[in-house]
């Protein structure tokens, strides 16, 4: 594997891993909104 | 002061009667010299090199069992909840605590030194810095443990998390004890007092986070 | 089509981009985390995020020292410095916590925690794929990625807490005072272990962005730092959000176990608070 | 005459189960209530809430004039709990853990030491560990480290349990004299028949609340004329 394969990794992963957490905080927050009554839905 | 000199006698009474360290934890620590032995075949004069890193190792996982024993002991029969009502400082019972698990720790440290030395033969050099390490070490132990020993006895898989939360905490202790040791017994140049100098921060940093952090402990949780 | 959101119908509004249809105002309250602020912050991270990709891969020279190394340096100290960050925001708030003893504290220490220990992950990655270039092996002790490794159990402790069912004070308390002893040792570890394995200085990675570095170079390290923070901000809000909203979604269902609690009552029983001896 | 409990529609949440689900209780300061109810209704709980131990989720809870919502912790020290939990160290002697439990809330060990005598613990069990004693002569050793600390609300739960007909008896008379003092008590129990002539007034708990109030065969004025 040369260096730049494993540059190519790092940045690969590093942005992979923060999309994917990102897609489920994300997704999460909508699927929770659905269950929670309008007024309470933000902290503000 | 007084409250804090009561708690510690009733742990050290209890422990005396109960025999819990003398009986296991202190077999333990010594079961645990052993297996390295085994495990790291004296011959090749492995265990020489590796002498004070087991002693500090050994030391953490006795600290371990012995911390959980004290505050399980107080966590069945809803002591806790006693000590909440009885109105003593929560500082106090802490610093009782601590001193008294010390004075533990401290016990099983001698004994675990002599057996490193007949079955490690080490001649331990050093006396001041490695005395003073070792107390000094030991504070710290005991006073990030007891905050951390009153967490597990509150949560239900506690036993199990404080392991997980104490010895990442522990890792500058184990570092700088083990450095100390190694200047102390003249394996390694260089001098001793800046291991116990940081070994110093590091305790009197958790004992006064640990007393201070207590009282909430107590209070809600 | 107006949407009838109290009853949890599985079709919510919500397009599929980022953004929801009532985001804000509406009839029903906004129907995700998102909100003008946390679109304005994506936005600015997914062109910042492009803007690095373009600098750091490609328009930047390789360094003289680090050759094409350095690149994975524009990963590796932005997510290092995010997750300190979080770790402080985590202690700052955890003290607020045991303060104040809102929610809002509690919360955002947690979420922030979270993101921290990502971040850490992500670090350690990165740390280790530098390693692999560098120094052929992917691991070694080398005193950043160790005191990495290690203070990123201390917070994965402080998760693993919070996952344990318990009220939300004695969580709150015990998460609140396990955030404070964390970051405390954060700087013990990191001078244990520089005293440990700093004694031959080897070229190492980490630190802060080394100054020899010019131009591009030096622009593309703090624009990958900027961007981190701006991406960092939009996590924890929406991070936040969510767990506020966990909490909401619990509560909902405590009404309903209060509602069912009463109904053990015989039927008919009413409480009348009795004033202490008058009849 | 300030209440020494004052409970409005108090929910205390265990985790996610609402133990309490909306108290409204009110004692007056040397009344002596009995708490009956089902298992599980939250009789336990409700004792452990005056006692601040247990978490107020919402509504209002003050005991002693102390806010359990905005600082539990300040009645604990002025409160006996009597629970299921002995309080005790299995390991530790009668004597010695009753010493350190008057110690440990100001008390000196004298109190102790009588407590344990109203208690009519035989003097012979003093120095033996508690975890040889029965279940009885435990209840009635951790009754008298709670009456060593002479606290003014006594939270009792089911001090009965456990006991033999003259452990009771000498229950009963320690609560009439601590009424008669000035101390309130509050005390779930199952012994309906010995409870009620102790008790002024009987509270039914049931679904973490409190429902039915009707009085124990104490008239007010009686109760006010002893407090």
């Amino acid at each position: 594997m040369s260096d730049e394969a494993y540059i190519a990794i790092a940045w690969i992963a590093t942005f992979s891993s923060v999309g994917l957490y990102s897609l489920w905080v994300v997704l999460r927050g909508r699927k929770l909104s659905r269950m929670v009554p309008p007024d309470e839905r933000r902290w503000l | 002061m007084h409250e804090a000199l009561l708690v510690m006698k009733k742990d050290l009474r209890l422990e005396w009667r109960s025999k819990v360290g003398i009986g296991q934890v202190l077999p333990f620590s010594l079961l645990v010299v052993l297996l390295f032995a085994f495990a790291l075949d004296p011959e090749r004069g492995v265990l020489e090199r590796v002498t004070s890193g087991l002693f500090w190792v050994v030391v953490l996982f006795s600290s371990v069992l012995t911390i959980e024993r004290a505050f399980s002991v107080e966590a069945n029969d809803g002591i806790f909840d006693a000590l909440r009502l009885s109105g003593m400082a929560p500082a106090a019972i802490y610093a009782g605590k601590v001193a008294a698990l010390t004075l533990q720790l401290l016990v099983v440290e001698a004994v675990l030194a002599t057996a490193v030395a007949v079955f490690y033969d080490t001649t331990w050099r050093g006396p001041v810095l490695s005395i003073g390490v070792a107390v000094i070490a030991t504070l710290g132990i005991a006073g990030a443990g007891a905050v951390y020993g009153a967490i597990a006895a509150k949560l239900r898989s506690g036993s199990t998390l404080l392991p997980l939360l104490l010895l990442p905490l522990l890792a500058p202790v184990l570092i700088c004890a083990t450095r100390g040791f190694e200047v102390a017994l003249g394996r390694e140049a260089g001098p001793g007092w800046p291991w116990a100098a940081l070994l110093g921060i590091f305790s009197a940093v958790y004992l006064t986070l640990g007393a201070l952090l207590f009282r909430p402990l107590l209070e809600d949780a | 089509m107006t949407v009838d959101n109290t009853i949890p119908t599985p079709t919510g509004s919500a397009t599929p981009s980022g953004s929801a249809a009532s985001a804000g105002g509406g009839a029903g309250g906004p129907m995700s985390t998102s909100s003008t602020a946390t679109r304005v912050l994506g936005t600015i991270s997914l062109v910042g995020i492009a803007a690095l990709v373009l600098f750091g891969l490609v328009l930047s020279p390789p360094d003289a020292k680090l050759g094409e190394t350095v690149r994975i340096l524009y990963m590796h100290v932005p997510t290092v410095s995010t997750a300190y960050l979080a770790f402080v925001i985590t202690a700052v708030a955890s003290v607020m916590y045991l303060w104040k003893r809102t929610e809002f504290w509690d919360l955002l220490a947690a979420s922030s925690a979270e993101i921290g220990v990502l971040f850490f992950a992500l670090t350690i990655l990165n740390g280790m794929l530098w390693g692999k270039i560098t120094w052929g092996v992917f691991w070694r002790w080398e005193p950043r990625l160790t005191t990495t490794a290690v203070l990123m159990l201390t917070y994965i402790g402080y998760l693993a807490v919070r996952q344990i069912p318990n009220d939300t004070r004695t969580r709150g308390t015990v998460s609140a005072v396990i955030g404070i002893m964390a970051i405390i040792n954060i700087p013990i570890t990191h001078k244990a272990v520089d005293w440990w394995r700093g004694l031959h200085q080897e070229r190492t990675i980490f630190g802060t962005v080394n100054p020899e570095m010019r131009g591009l170079q030096l622009f593309s390290a703090y624009l990958g730092l900027t961007v981190f923070m701006v991406l960092f901000a939009w996590l924890l809000i929406h991070r936040f959000r969510v767990a506020w909203l966990t909490e909401r979604a619990a509560d909902v269902g405590v009404d309903a176990a209060i509602a069912e609690r009463r109904a053990e009552r015989p039927s008919g029983a009413v409480t009348t608070p009795a004033e202490g001896g008058a009849s | 005459m300030e209440h020494a409990v004052h409970l409005r529609d108090a929910v205390t949440l265990l985790g996610r189960f609402p133990a309490l689900a909306g108290v409204d209780l009110d004692v007056a300061r040397g009344e002596v209530v009995l708490l009956r109810g089902p298992n599980g209704a939250g009789k336990t709980t409700l004792l452990r809430l005056c006692a601040g131990l247990a978490p107020v989720s919402s509504g209002t809870a003050e005991v002693l004039g102390v806010d359990l919502v905005a600082r539990r912790a300040g009645v604990r020290r002025r409160v006996g709990l009597l629970g299921h939990a002995t309080f005790l160290y299995e390991d530790l002697s009668v004597v010695e853990n009753v010493d350190f439990w008057a110690r440990a809330s100001g008390a000196d060990v004298a109190d102790g030491r009588r407590a344990l005598d109203r208690l009519q613990v035989a003097t012979r069990l003093h120095h033996l560990s508690v975890h040889s004693l029965s279940a009885g002569q435990r209840r009635r050793v951790s009754f008298a480290a709670m009456l060593a600390r002479r606290p003014e609300l006594w939270l009792l739960d089911e001090p009965h349990a456990g006991l033999d007909a003259n452990g009771r008896d000498i229950v009963d008379d320690l609560v009439r004299e601590a009424a008669s003092v000035g101390a309130t008590v509050l005390f779930a129990s199952h012994e309906l028949d010995r409870a009620g002539d102790v008790a002024d007034r009987t509270v039914e708990v049931v679904g973490g609340t409190v429902v039915a109030h009707d009085d124990g065969g104490r008239s007010p004025d009686e109760v006010a004329a002893r407090a």
